[in-house]
């Protein structure tokens, strides 16, 4: 086998991996701050998705100049949900936490059955055949746009950490809440803040997504599973750690697929999640509790 | 009087910090001894380290002889220690009776005679009306207690009771002191104790041992200790520091 | 068993079923009794002018798809039917792609009075219903499901008017010979991309045991599977691409359809064609929508509806009429195996002239119906209750639309094999 | 959520006489879709009852419990076809493969000290990837299916487990009340305390001598035990298999559903939590019809809906509400103040 063949492979796999990887980012923003597993994760996606499909194809406006809409609509979305229904489930035990989730998610999904119909739907661009060719490889435009734009999206969010007034606010309040409800911050708006922008992501990352692939209603669950993976590989709660996660997952995924039988790849994943589990169970890029 | 618990040379790091350094100290059969010293100097540690919740980087812990350190928490209870927690942990959805009933089982697998004797326990720290409710109701004296009792009810050979008398008021104190004092007087229980409020360490201890900054600093009978000009400094130093109640480390 | 004692017949249904209150039903000593008070009236065999039968469709869930999309074959033998001098009624039951759901609605729609069941897509939710019936004692008659054990597990009320994976295989590789006849070029290697689900599993089985006595002209082709319900086919497709193969045999589910093609346009992987024996996927609406120009010329072996049969015209018309927006070849697999099953319950119905499980029973199995919809000859059902009569067509995508091709009496158009390249589409 | 609710009163153990009476009944004056259903709740009862050994008892969540179901019904669905063992002998060898695949996600989760989602996310990895790796072991069908042969509906053999619904509706109800009556031993056996010392405090439950590493494998073991018995009933009842049905993270949520809305921890929670969800989800499905709402998918909309008001409502489950209220249970000695000062 000629070896741009695993370049070419490999590359489109880093590619994908990085959309995972932002969708993945915004449930580990969500669980290092807020400390609630979003079991409804892919399912806010996927609302991102038909959005971006809708306005493509009502519109005709590309996905990518889609994205900031979609994330402003389900950062309202995100901040709605925490608000209204999550925060009072802040201290109960997972196993409430995860049903109540369920039952969000069981909602969303079966909305968009009735909304939009079984029949998956894509958002046509231009540039979807498309591919470049760099040196050896020769990758798909569609790849290329939504890998770039995983990254870039992950560099503002983690610039707004960083450096915004109040993305410090929410980093202080993860770290500490009682010292941050001490010096007068109000956790409860930070927290839907963030559940927000959790969601946002997720609905930007549904927006590179459909550059990709075609969007139907039972997509949701499959997205939650994998983002779960990719974040506990990671680290859970950590930024960084989401993004190499999804690259891995995304690789490795890739190679296994190419190397041994494609139908036994996500077996490969769910290996990789078990050994890092026992491994570091803190995730690749996350602290110890 | 034979010894019963051993410290031999105990020293415990944590990321460069000193938290036990050091420290060697013995428990006779029969007799209760404190641990003191200001916050931070390693009481608690040590306690951790005797009971097994972590192991020691030097040093040793035997029990009547035999080598405590390397062993679980329960492999340690099973070897006679029994501890109570300074943020108490009661099973808080059981009924108290049901709480210490967990500790009698260790030593009596039986239900009923097990129950029968957490009973006992109880009648001995004064729960005994209190064995239907739900731990979790319970007001914090009584918590400190149901504590005690839990321990006790797994039947050790020593009891590691850790600030039991902290938030309590000096009437509930004294209640308390004597409740131990009665144990060790009728059962020959040994107790080694963390605490903070010297007039229950000065009433119930034949020994006092302190320790500031990891390091034993001091050994003796409660009036010597007290008189220790290097105890009076550290209590003082510490005093003058801070002044605040915070937990060890 | 006293069935009768405690069931109300189906008068008691009305007025008392509407009457009862969620927190009535709440209590849960009642809850048995009122369960059976809401939902318990017998059969109702008594009134036989009309056959009613019991839909069961995945219309929700994993199946949702395709499981709405043969509802429009029920919605369509609804209306035709009784037109056509068969007296039915249809009651739907949706069993959200889960085989609990599907045991309890079978048994619901007969608790209903539904005399025949028709269903229910997929080979799980089919055994489940399956189930019900023989206990029952009441006919099922399966719309589509190709796994072949449904037929040699051993039940008695089974009739399927669907080819088994393996008749399907067969018939498609046969039909790709007759391509490589008719347009006189042939492959010299190939290579087989299926989904790993039950009925990639079966085609895969098929293919196996069959290829060696179809003396192809090409070398048993390399196998590449893919979980069903992978996001991204690029790797497969490489893997694809790397053996070589001029022939690419596809079994696809819907999606995966269109990964694999889209894959192929980009990695610029041209073979002589993309060939499927029997899948869904490259004749599905969604894949001209999607792909527009690079969904031409895709082939799919499969059983089709014959465009010269006044019946599927019949069909095609009362399709345009009720569903104006679509179009009926998109639909056309699903909704012609639904309406033929119902058909083959409503003769039946008209010659038992009851609805009788047993008689109809007996009814079906002599079934012989040759004014139907799909390719074939006429429908009739061995002792296992398999029809073994179903032709497949060649069909061939021309100008977005699936075409028919092969056999030549039925053709609209003359095959094109090899494809043009991606590159030269207008 | 405690023991003391399974303190029943002579109120309670009326009900519950008669809740019982009821059910062996009802084959003589139901029909077959309520026998059907009531099937349907009584499996989900069961295998909620086992899942609730583990986290309702031991405090450990898991979240990947179609694992046990799977294996407990492949291992005896293989003796049957390929070997003509009956279920009756072939469950020892489901129980065997769960219960060794319960040890070895316990011991990898527990020595590891793996705890809260983390342990539940490994549950389900290994569900997963068990779901994968039988979607390509050709001997059981692969992802194309394993299926039984049928058997004569008619007649009623209980020892190959073929029959009549009937059958079925009575071998599930003995295997729902042997689990309860296991439970009940279980929760006031020495174990059983020593699980409910962990739930509640771990660090708290070593101290006192519990070896906690052992008590929670045990808890573990035993709920993939009983649950792969589920499997075995399932595999027999529907006659096929498909791993992306049986191990699916689905089943894995469905069958918890009862436990949680019941009531974790709490010994009828299961069997109550099972008889809201079916008879709700039938209810729904009966609403959304007689209004004429032909949509899929509203039905789960609603069901979801209901889902979330009842964690929302009922967070420690509906059968200790249920239960105080219509006083089935004994009250706690006098009415403590919860939670109210939970940490000094």
């Amino acid at each position: 086998m000629p070896l741009d063949f695993y370049l070419n492979v490999a590359a489109g796999g880093l590619l994908t991996g990085l959309v995972y990887g932002l969708a993945a980012l915004g449930l580990s923003v969500i669980f290092g701050v807020v400390r609630i597993v979003n079991f409804a994760h892919g399912e806010l996606m996927v609302i991102g998705m038909y959005a971006a499909v809708l306005a493509a194809g009502s519109l005709g406006i590309d996905p990518l100049l889609a994205a900031p809409v979609v994330a402003a609509l389900l950062f309202a979305v995100g901040y709605g949900l925490q608000r209204g229904l999550i925060n009072r489930f802040i201290d109960r035990p997972d196993h409430m936490q995860f049903i109540l989730l369920v039952g969000v998610a069981m909602v969303i999904v079966n909305g968009l059955l009735i909304a939009f119909g079984p029949d998956s739907q894509s958002a046509q661009v231009p540039y979807a055949f498309d591919a470049i060719e760099i040196g050896p490889l020769l990758l798909d435009t569609t790849k290329v746009y939504a890998g770039v734009g995983a990254l870039a999206v992950a560099a503002l969010l983690f610039l707004f950490f960083r450096l915004s007034l109040t993305g410090k606010a929410i980093r202080a309040c993860s770290d500490n809440q009682l010292g941050a409800r001490v010096v007068g911050l109000n956790v409860e708006r930070l927290y839907a803040l963030t559940f927000g922008l959790g969601a946002a992501t997720a609905g930007i990352a549904g927006c590179l997504m459909t550059l990709l692939v075609d969007v139907r209603p039972q997509l949701a669950p499959e997205y939650t599973l994998l983002s779960f993976i990719i974040v506990i590989v990671g680290g859970l709660g950590s930024m960084g750690g989401a993004l190499l996660g999804g690259v891995l997952i995304g690789i490795s995924e890739a190679m296994a697929g190419f190397l041994i039988l494609p139908s036994m790849k996500s077996m490969f994943s769910y290996g990789l999640l078990i050994l890092v589990l026992l491994l570091r169970p803190q995730g690749l890029l996350g602290k110890r509790p | 009087m034979t010894t019963l618990l051993e410290v031999d040379n105990l020293s415990k790091q944590f990321r460069g910090l000193r938290a036990v350094s050091n420290v060697s100290f013995s428990v006779p059969e029969g007799a209760i001894v404190a641990l003191i010293g200001p916050n931070g100097a390693g009481k608690t540690t040590t306690f951790n380290l005797i009971a097994g919740v972590m192991p020691p980087n030097e040093g040793e812990v035997r029990l009547a002889g035999r080598r405590l350190t390397g062993l679980r928490p329960d492999q340690v209870c099973a070897a006679g220690v029994g501890r109570t927690f300074q943020l108490v942990k009661p099973f808080g959805d059981l009924s108290v009776e049901d709480n210490v009933l967990v500790g009698a089982l260790h030593r009596r697998p039986r239900i009923a005679d097990a129950r029968r004797h957490a009973v006992q326990v109880l009648e001995l720290l004064e729960l005994g009306p209190k064995r239907h409710q739900i731990a979790r109701g319970l007001t914090l004296p009584e918590r400190k207690r149901l504590e005690v009792a839990r321990a006790l009810a797994t039947e050790p050979r020593i009891l590691l009771l850790d600030e039991v008398m902290a938030g309590l008021r000096p009437t509930e104190t004294d209640r308390l002191v004597e409740v131990l004092r009665d144990l060790n007087r009728d059962t020959g229980m040994t107790i080694l104790l963390i605490e903070h409020v010297m007039r229950a360490v000065m009433a119930l201890s034949s020994r006092v041992v302190v320790l500031d900054h990891g390091v034993r600093i001091s050994e003796g009978a409660p009036a010597e200790v007290v008189a220790d000009p290097k105890v009076i400094e550290v209590y003082l130093g510490s005093a003058l520091e801070s002044g605040e109640e915070g937990s060890g480390p | 068993m006293a069935k009768d004692a405690g069931t109300n017949g189906p008068t008691g249904l009305g007025p008392m079923g509407s009457g009862l209150t969620r927190r009535d039903f709440g209590k849960a000593t009642l809850a048995v009794g009122a369960a059976a008070a809401v939902f318990g009236n017998a059969p109702a065999f008594a009134q036989d002018k009309v056959l009613k039968v019991g839909v069961l469709l995945p219309r929700s869930g994993f199946l949702a798809q395709p499981g709405q999309a043969c509802q429009r074959g029920a919605d369509i033998a609804q209306t035709l039917l009784p037109q056509l001098g068969f007296p039915i009624e249809i009651l739907g039951a949706d069993t959200e792609s889960n085989p609990d759901v599907a045991r309890s609605r079978t048994e619901k729609l007969i608790q209903d009075g539904a005399q025949v069941i028709v269903g229910a897509f997929d080979s799980g939710q089919t055994t489940a219903a399956a189930q019900v019936c023989e206990q029952r004692g009441v006919p099922l008659v399966v719309n589509i499901a190709s796994a072949p054990q449904l037929t040699e597990q051993g039940y008695r009320t089974i009739f399927r008017n669907f080819p088994t994976s393996s008749a399907l295989v067969g018939n498609g590789l046969a039909l790709m010979k007759d391509l490589f006849a008719a347009t006189g070029k042939t492959p010299k290697s190939a290579v087989f991309l299926h989904a790993n689900d039950t009925f990639g599993q079966a085609n895969k089985a098929a293919l196996d045991k069959l290829f060696p006595t179809l003396s192809m002209p090409f070398a048993a082709p390399e196998a590449i599977s893919y979980d069903p319900k992978a996001q991204d086919l690029a790797v497969e497709v490489a893997k694809a691409r790397a053996t070589g193969a001029e022939l690419v045999i596809v079994t696809t589910r819907a999606n995966d359809a269109i990964m694999i093609v889209r894959e192929m346009v980009k990695q610029r992987f041209e073979p002589m064609a993309v060939v499927s024996p029997g899948s869904p996927g490259m004749y599905d609406e969604q894949f001209y929508k999607v792909l527009g120009k690079y969904s031409d010329y895709c082939i799919t072996n499969l059983p089709w509806y014959d465009p010269k049969s006044a019946l599927a015209q019949q069909v095609g018309k009362t399709f345009k009429e009720k569903f104006p927006s679509d179009r009926y070849e998109g639909y056309a697999f699903n909704i012609g195996f639904t309406f033929e099953a119902i058909l083959v319950a409503a003769d039946a119905f008209k010659r038992a002239g009851t609805g009788d499980p047993a008689v109809l029973l007996d009814a079906l199995r002599q079934t012989n119906l040759s004014e139907k919809i799909m390719f074939g000859g006429p429908i009739q059902f061995d002792e296992k209750g398999q029809n073994n009569a179903i032709a497949s067509a060649c069909v061939q995508n021309f100008k977005l639309r699936p075409t028919v091709v092969l056999p030549k009496a039925s053709a609209e158009a003359d095959p094109v094999f090899p494809m043009p390249g991606w590159q030269k589409r207008a | 959520m405690t023991t003391l609710f399974d303190q029943l009163t002579a109120r309670g153990r009326v009900a519950l006489g008669l809740f019982a009476l009821a059910l062996l009944a009802v084959p003589f004056f139901a029909d077959g879709y309520l026998i059907s259903v009531i099937t349907l709740v009584l499996w989900f009862a069961y295998v909620g009852q086992a899942w609730n050994v583990m986290m309702g008892f031991a405090g450990q969540l898991s979240l990947g419990h179609s694992l046990y179901v799977g294996l407990g019904a492949y291992a005896s669905a293989a003796l049957f076809v390929h070997f003509g063992v009956g279920p009756w002998a072939g469950v020892w060898l489901g129980m065997l493969a769960a219960t060794l695949a319960g040890a070895i996600i316990g011991t990898l989760g527990f020595r590891f000290a793996i705890r809260g989602v983390h342990f539940a996310l490994l549950t389900i990895a290994f569900a997963e990837f068990t779901r994968i790796a039988f979607d390509h072991i050709g001997w059981l069908g692969g992802s194309g299916g394993f299926f039984l042969p049928v058997g004569d509906a008619a007649g009623a053999n209980p020892f190959d487990l073929r029959g009549s619904p009937a059958l079925f509706y009575y071998v599930i109800l003995a295997l729902t009340f042997g689990a309860l009556a296991l439970c009940r031993r279980l929760l006031h056996s020495r174990i059983g305390y020593f699980w409910l010392a962990i739930r509640e405090d771990q660090e708290a439950a070593q101290a006192v001598g519990i070896d906690v590493f052992r008590a929670k494998l045990i808890a573990v073991m035993i709920s993939a035990a009983m649950t792969s018995l589920g499997g075995v009933f399932y595999a027999f009842f529907y006659n096929n298999l498909f791993p992306e049905q049986i191990f699916s993270v689905g089943r894995s949520i469905e069958l918890i559903l009862a436990p949680v809305i019941g009531g974790i921890g709490t010994l009828f929670g299961p069997i109550f939590g099972a008889f809201i969800l079916t008879p709700l989800a039938e209810l729904v499905t009966w609403g959304v019809e007689s209004a004429g709402l032909d949509m899929p998918g509203i039905k789960q909309i609603f069901y979801g809906l209901a889902l979330v008001a009842i964690v929302v409502y009922r967070p420690e489950g509906v059968w200790p509400w249920v239960a105080r209220h219509l006083r089935l249970v004994h009250q706690p000695g006098d009415q403590p103040s919860h939670r109210a000062g939970d940490r000094p």
